[in-house]
């Protein structure tokens, strides 16, 4: 079952030029508990379709969608009250670079108190008791102690009681997800969570991650733009070229019978790590370069670059969809 | 919606930042300069006498400014010997000084006060004479030293003042600013405690008001002398603030911060005299503007020429621009009320065209700029030199002469008038008694510097001969002979073109009443009172 | 901390140690115009002799009045700060709402209007304010005092110099009048350099209110699903509002020297009155003590701040341990 | 709908002409720079403009009121002061002085500050921590003050005033030009430059130059209105411009005392500093907003 459905997702921006179309009828099927791979190279617009998902978007961009779901509710027709009853609590984000992302101001405690569920009257009631009979109750400090440890943080004391720049990014990133879990969200939308981390690092969170879906069933959508390193833990892969999706499938139909001439050209880079070349081969890269937003090609905007292109490719291809497999080429072909 | 609720606070907060109660007996009167002293003998400038000689001295007689006769002050009678040289002075009984933080009177005045303020002045030997440094004043001993012989005490309460020769000035004299008492025993006070100078600085009179404070910010406080012997005011606090500007004397007269204002400016006297809650005072003086032509300068050598350059200059436009209703035009030194004014028939020298050709015939060099200096802030008798040397400049323009204007001020201005590096100056003359020598010295005196106001350089042997007779001359026709005989060279030499006599201007708040002013001796609020309009 | 204490101190010695350097220049120059100072010294045994004078705290006595120019410069300067604090407080209240608006709504109009109104506060010139002001008794009557510290009447013993704290302290003789007297002359002056300063703090609050609101905690915040209300309250305004106090700390200088304008016009007895008037009355020994006064305040006061902000602001706490 | 249809074949704008671009949709800005361009205009051939010589007395008259009200005439546009002088001509001289004198002062303290505070960002070790403690020093004495101590060595007098001024804003854009290249140093492109062995004067011209535009702008921009509010300050203490000149700050001193007969004489020179101050700010913050818009 999708738990996040999005069909033909477009972005205009108002610039100084005019409006530039900076996603292209993108489309995105999440299946329910499973780990979904958003790959593209920076600036293809990843965060973009994040930032339309939340609704966080400026007021000059134009967002049309013909379907855009979680789960029953339509994520386009939602009044501000509503969208942030969801934010938080059925979709949560972790970004990169999460030292930026914690308010410098405060310390790393009264953040994640803050996003902890609202305390009830009850509750607070109670806690005045505490203070004035120290009646042991049940502290919001066991809850944020456990959420730190399921993250992977042992000495809490210390971390709860620093402010973000006093922290490295991993363990940053790590008091991310553990804000991010915390109200034990239906989906996760991780945006490069590793970006500019340590290897080892890197492989923690990604562990982490993976942990998470595994033992709480959590949905996860991670962005990236290292094909490589998510490919590993994905069940499902979407990919995206300048603004449009381009491919999107699981794992093993990317991997096995990828269709798109882009999705190709990554796996290639990727296959040419592993099987070595011969000595002093150029590594394999896509003729020509991503063109600037305010450049873009219509139509296919893969066109200039692609192997295969046609006069036809001026025009956008539809969505060809099998069995899960979806992609979008005027010419798909399958190579062994 | 925040500016309302500012505006409302503003409102709610002044409506009621002035206290009544405590404005009711305070007179607060701003004038234009801060006096240089607190005694009157020394300082002649029209702020000292202002603050003090009304206020916080008596003298022995007065002038009654309706009848202009001597009455009777702290001397309750007086007696003129057959020989007209003496006169002898009962004094009144149980006047009392003042008694402030720094003097407690023990006893009242008696002669030793009156003999002690007047040997101040005329006795070279006396402990306070040269206190100060007073003696290089040019006023100060002059009015008395050729007058009188001695003065002697005859007991406690009766003075006898000697003439060296028989003269009627001497009630003028005694009446004037600079004959106040002092007392005898504050002076003595101060000699033990070493502070001589604080007499002239921290005065003790007899007067309707005694001196509490002054601080160089321009504030002066006094305190009603409960001890008065006359009639009493219901002002119990006199404060004088200085504030030169005259538009910001007049906003504080509109906003209730002072109750009377000093020279408000020419411009604003329209709007003045529309004002209904002030009244406008205004006393014809001696006080004259002059331009000074600088004698010694090659190119002024020439009296023809001084007579056409005054010819060029249009006086009645800067009666119009700069005087506005405050002055009024003139061509003589001496004012109309002057009895030694020469009666002549007032004509109008402007004629642009014959000037030019005057100056012409006198081969005049009219390609050689000439300077006009002047002061750099306003004075009394001139409210704003640069605009009048601006109209000076136009109407010299006219005629083909090219003017530079010098703007100088305090040290700067008197080295310049040191130097003599000149060729005009904007000057005047401040008068403080009412005798045409005060006006002919200091101006064409070869004696007097430029500083001390012969700006013209001019010296001429006939006229020093005149003054020094007419001062010393006892025939009063004789007297009056020799002024018409100055007037005369004057009028023939031109080292000077007199511009115009200004009037004493005050405006005063009609919750004010009783307050005189005499253009010579100063203001005074002896008699005035305050009272509540609403 | 300590050793920041330390840094921050000789940072404050040396540039002191130029002010005096300066003062001393500006001493013999204008001594030199007055002709007064015939001194066959070397320059630099002149200097320490000067140096030493300032260190027992003698500038020098006034040539007019012979009164010490450092006790009347500081009383004076007293009236000068209590002027500038007075309009700090007012344009605060008026500018940081308007400043947080406007960054909150940029590119709005409102963020327009706001910006409009801030621009034309630093394109009025203030003496002209203060010239025109001088028409307001004509036509509202006896309402705001347009002119001066303090209404005659009172008579306020000098203590601390800040009138607003010595006219408390004659409650005894003139119940709360004085005091009120006091802030009903403050008003218009503090109005009118409220003018400048308000439009120092609006540009100042906008653009850090930007910034913030730019930053990725506030996009964070969002999808945290907090309410806008809250992200502006508890993580905006918290990390807008502190970058302004240094800022501010930048302007000192301007606004002193606008206040000292304003004493001029307004007649109002602060340190910009007295130069002025000790100027025109040829007393040049004012002007190294000026200096002085002004420069030495303005710089302890930086330091003050720096030190304050380090102790108040988290971020700032790194600078204890280096330089970054 | 697609919006690029086509490809787009237009060559890839200049930065400064996509500034450009931009500046030219802000209507307010643009008005801003033409009265800007009419009033440098005016301040440059005021003589050419003016319907009288502003030193021109007329004794007929005097105090006349700008021409809507009752009593003006059209020949005096603005009316004449207490001399019967003309307004109109003496506000265009005044501009003259006051515009033309912070157009120089700009010119000069922004490029004499800009080349020291490049230099004091550039340089590392006894000299920039002289010049540093030095700015901070200058820095600590208000504007006005140290315009006073120049103007009381100096003599008053128009150039007097605009030497002071120079002198005491200097301090002020060198700090902060300084912060602005030295916040440009920190990125990584500058390094990158450095790493190419590039000279000082190349990694100046090249690489700081054209990014500090924005900052530039605004210093720049706040210098200008800073020399405006000084000239006229100064002029209005009588420590600038002296009488005869019609600075427009003196100009206001003069006709102070007229102000209850003839308030427009301190009122349109007030409302011309006013103005042009207003101007200046729009135009550069259009101008900025465009800078900054074209970075994004």
């Amino acid at each position: 079952m999708a738990l996040l459905d999005i069909r033909n997702l477009s972005i205009d921006i108002d610039t100084a030029q005019g409006k530039i179309r900076v996603i292209d009828k993108a489309s995105l099927n999440i299946v329910d508990g499973s780990i979904h791979g958003l790959i593209g190279e920076s600036g293809s617009g990843k965060t973009l379709i994040t930032k339309a998902i939340l609704g966080l978007h400026n007021s000059n961009w134009t967002v049309t969608a013909d379907r855009m779901f979680l789960g029953k509710t339509d994520l386009s027709k939602l009044t501000h009250k509503e969208r942030r009853q969801i934010l938080g609590k059925e979709i949560s984000v972790i970004f990169q670079e999460p030292s930026s992302y914690l308010d410098p101001s405060q310390k790393i405690r009264v953040q994640i108190e803050s996003v902890l569920p609202k305390k009830t009257w009850k509750q607070r009631f109670r806690l005045i008791l505490t203070k004035i009979k120290k009646v042991n109750v049940q502290s919001r400090r066991l809850q944020i102690k456990e959420l730190l440890h399921k993250v992977g943080i042992q000495n809490d004391v210390a971390v709860l009681n620093c402010f973000p720049h006093q922290l490295s990014e991993g363990v940053c990133q790590k008091v991310m997800i553990a804000m991010a879990i915390a109200n034990s969200p239906r989906l996760i939308i991780a945006d490069e969570p590793t970006t500019a981390m340590e290897a080892v690092t890197q492989s923690q969170i990604f562990r982490l991650l993976y942990k998470l879906n595994q033992l709480n069933n959590t949905t996860l959508l991670i962005l990236s733009n290292n094909f490589a390193n998510t490919s590993n833990i994905s069940d499902y892969m979407t990919l995206v070229y300048c603004g449009q999706t381009v491919e999107s499938g699981s794992y093993k139909q990317i991997m096995g019978s990828a269709m798109h001439p882009y999705t190709q050209s990554m796996l290639k880079t990727l296959i040419n790590n592993v099987q070595f070349n011969e000595h002093k081969a150029q590594l394999y890269t896509l003729p020509g370069n991503i063109p600037s937003s305010n450049q873009l090609p219509i139509g296919c905007r893969l066109g200039p670059r692609c192997p295969r292109a046609q006069k036809i490719c001026v025009e956008n291809p539809t969505l060809t969809t099998k069995k899960g497999h979806s992609f979008r080429c005027h010419y798909p072909t399958k190579v062994s | 919606m925040r500016l309302i609720c500012l505006l409302f606070f503003i409102t709610t907060l002044s409506g009621c930042y002035q206290n009544k109660a405590l404005t009711q007996n305070t007179l607060i009167y701003c004038t234009e300069s801060l006096p240089t002293s607190f005694n009157p003998q020394i300082s002649h400038d029209i702020a000292s006498l202002d603050a003090t000689t009304h206020q916080i001295y008596s003298r022995l007689v007065t002038i009654d400014p309706k009848t202009n006769k001597f009455i009777p002050d702290l001397a309750e009678s007086w007696q003129r010997s057959d020989d007209k040289l003496r006169y002898r002075f009962t004094l009144r009984h149980n006047i009392s000084f003042h008694q402030t933080e720094f003097f407690k009177p023990t006893r009242f005045l008696n002669a030793d006060d009156v003999l002690f303020s007047f040997n101040r002045m005329l006795n070279v030997q006396d402990a306070y004479h040269k206190v100060n440094k007073q003696t290089e004043n040019y006023f100060y001993n002059h009015p008395f030293t050729d007058l009188l012989s001695e003065i002697n005490k005859i007991d406690d309460y009766t003075v006898e003042f000697v003439l060296s020769k028989p003269d009627v000035t001497l009630l003028a004299n005694l009446a004037a600013h600079y004959a106040v008492i002092h007392s005898k025993q504050y002076a003595d006070q101060l000699i033990e405690q070493g502070l001589q100078e604080n007499i002239d600085f921290q005065p003790i009179g007899t007067g309707p008001f005694k001196f509490k404070s002054f601080d160089s910010n321009g504030t002066i406080r006094y305190k009603k002398h409960p001890l008065y012997w006359q009639s009493m005011t219901n002002i119990e606090n006199l404060i004088y603030f200085t504030n030169p500007s005259a538009t910001k004397r007049y906003t504080k007269l509109l906003s209730g911060e002072c109750d009377a204002i000093s020279y408000p400016a020419a411009s604003q006297l329209e709007t003045i005299s529309k004002n209904k809650n002030i009244t406008l005072n205004s006393k014809s003086t001696a006080n004259i503007a002059l331009w000074a032509f600088n004698t010694e300068r090659p190119i002024l050598e020439h009296n023809q020429v001084r007579q056409a350059l005054s010819q060029a200059i249009d006086k009645k436009t800067i009666l119009q621009a700069v005087y506005f209703r405050s002055a009024i035009q003139t061509d003589t030194l001496l004012s109309k009320q002057s009895w030694a004014l020469k009666p002549r028939f007032e004509e109008d020298l402007y004629d642009p065209e014959k000037a030019r050709q005057n100056l012409t015939l006198l081969n005049y060099d009219f390609s050689k700029t000439l300077t006009i200096l002047l002061p750099d802030s306003s004075d009394v008798f001139n409210p704003n030199f640069h605009k009048t040397a601006e109209l000076i400049q136009a109407n010299l323009n006219d005629i083909g002469i090219k003017t530079d204007i010098i703007n100088l001020s305090g040290a700067a201005l008197k080295a310049r008038l040191r130097s003599g590096d000149y060729d005009t100056y904007l000057t005047g003359i401040n008068v403080h008694i009412d005798d045409p020598d005060s006006i002919f010295r200091p101006l064409l005196s070869c004696n007097s510097s430029a500083e001390s106001g012969n700006s013209s350089h001019w010296c001429s042997p006939k006229v020093q001969v005149l003054l020094d007779q007419s001062i010393t001359e006892s025939n009063f026709a004789q007297r009056i002979k020799n002024y018409y005989q100055i007037q005369d060279e004057v009028y023939k030499q031109r080292p000077y073109l007199p511009i115009a006599h200004v009037l004493r201007l005050d405006a005063i708040s009609k919750s004010i009443l009783n307050v005189e002013v005499n253009p010579l001796t100063g203001i005074n609020f002896q008699n005035a009172i305050k009272q509540d309009l609403n | 901390m300590l050793s920041f204490l330390l840094r921050r101190l000789n940072l404050l010695l040396i540039t002191a140690l130029i002010l005096t350097i300066i003062a001393f220049a500006t001493d013999r120059i204008v001594s030199v115009n007055s002709e007064t100072v015939v001194n066959s010294n070397g320059y630099i045994k002149q200097y320490f002799a000067y140096l030493w004078q300032i260190m027992n705290g003698d500038l020098g006595y006034s040539s007019v009045d012979n009164q010490s120019l450092l006790e009347r410069g500081l009383i004076f300067f007293a009236s000068t700060l209590e002027l500038c604090f007075t309009a700090l407080i007012f344009s605060s209240i008026i500018a940081i709402p308007l400043g947080l608006l406007a960054g909150l709504f940029r590119n709005t109009r409102l963020d327009y209007a706001i910006m409009t109104i801030a621009i034309m506060g630093l394109a009025l010139p203030v003496f002209w304010v203060g010239v025109m002001a001088v028409l307001l008794p004509s036509v509202w009557g006896q309402v705001l005092p347009v002119d001066g510290n303090l209404s005659l009447i009172y008579e306020v013993p000098v203590v601390t110099g800040f009138l607003l704290i010595d006219t408390l302290m004659v409650t005894e003789q003139y119940e709360l009048f004085a005091f009120i007297d006091r802030v009903a002359h403050l008003i218009l002056p503090a109005l009118v350099l409220s003018f400048f300063l308000i439009t120092e703090i609006v540009r100042l609050t906008r653009h850090s209110m930007t910034m913030v609101m730019r930053s990725n905690y506030i996009q964070a915040a969002y999808a945290k699903g907090f309410s806008r209300t809250k992200i502006v309250f508890a993580h905006a305004l918290k990390n807008a509002l502190p970058p302004i106090i240094p800022q501010l700390r930048l302007q000192l200088s301007t606004i002193i020297s606008f206040a000292m304008t304003i004493e001029i016009v307004f007649n109002l007895n602060g340190i910009g009155k007295w130069l002025f008037i000790s100027l025109k009355t040829g007393d040049y020994l004012v002007l190294p003590a000026g200096i002085l006064i002004i420069s030495g305040f303005i710089l302890s006061f930086s330091i003050f701040i720096e030190i304050l902000m380090v102790v108040i602001s988290p971020l700032r706490r790194g600078s204890l341990y280096a330089d970054k | 709908m697609l919006i690029n249809n086509g490809f787009n074949e237009d060559k890839i704008q200049s930065p400064l002409g996509y500034i450009w671009s931009i500046f030219k949709t802000k209507t307010i800005a643009v008005v801003a720079m033409w009265l800007m361009i009419v009033l440098i205009i005016i301040s440059l051939f005021a003589p050419w403009f003016v319907p009288h010589s502003p030193l021109a007395q007329n004794p007929d008259s005097m105090l006349l009121p700008p021409y809507w009200v009752e009593g003006g005439n059209t020949n005096h546009i603005l009316g004449t002061d207490d001399l019967g002088r003309d307004s109109l001509s003496r506000l265009f001289h005044g501009l003259q002085l006051t515009l033309g004198g912070a157009l120089i002062i700009t010119l000069l303290v922004g490029i004499i500050g800009m080349l020291i505070g490049a230099a004091a960002a550039l340089t590392k070790g006894v000299k920039a921590s002289v010049l540093h403690h030095l700015l901070d020093a200058l820095l600590a004495i208000p504007t006005l003050l140290s315009a006073l101590i120049l103007i009381t060595i100096f003599g008053p007098s128009y150039t007097n005033c605009l030497i002071a001024i120079s002198l005491s804003l200097l301090p002020q854009f060198i700090r902060s030009s300084f912060l602005a290249i030295e916040q440009e140093l920190s990125k990584q492109y500058i390094v990158a430059i450095q790493l190419d062995g590039a000279t000082k004067t190349r990694l100046f011209r090249y690489g700081i130059l054209p990014n500090i535009l924005e900052p530039t702008v605004t210093i720049i921009n706040r210098l200008f209105t800073m020399a405006i509010i000084e000239i006229a300050t100064l002029g209005f203490l009588g420590f600038g411009a002296q009488l005869p000149q019609t600075e427009l700050g003196s100009l206001i001193a003069s006709s102070m005392e007229l102000i209850y007969l003839s308030p427009w004489l301190v009122t349109f020179p007030g409302i011309a500093i006013f103005a042009v101050i207003i101007i200046v700010n729009v135009f550069s913050e259009g101008l900025r907003h465009a800078v900054l818009e074209g970075e994004e």
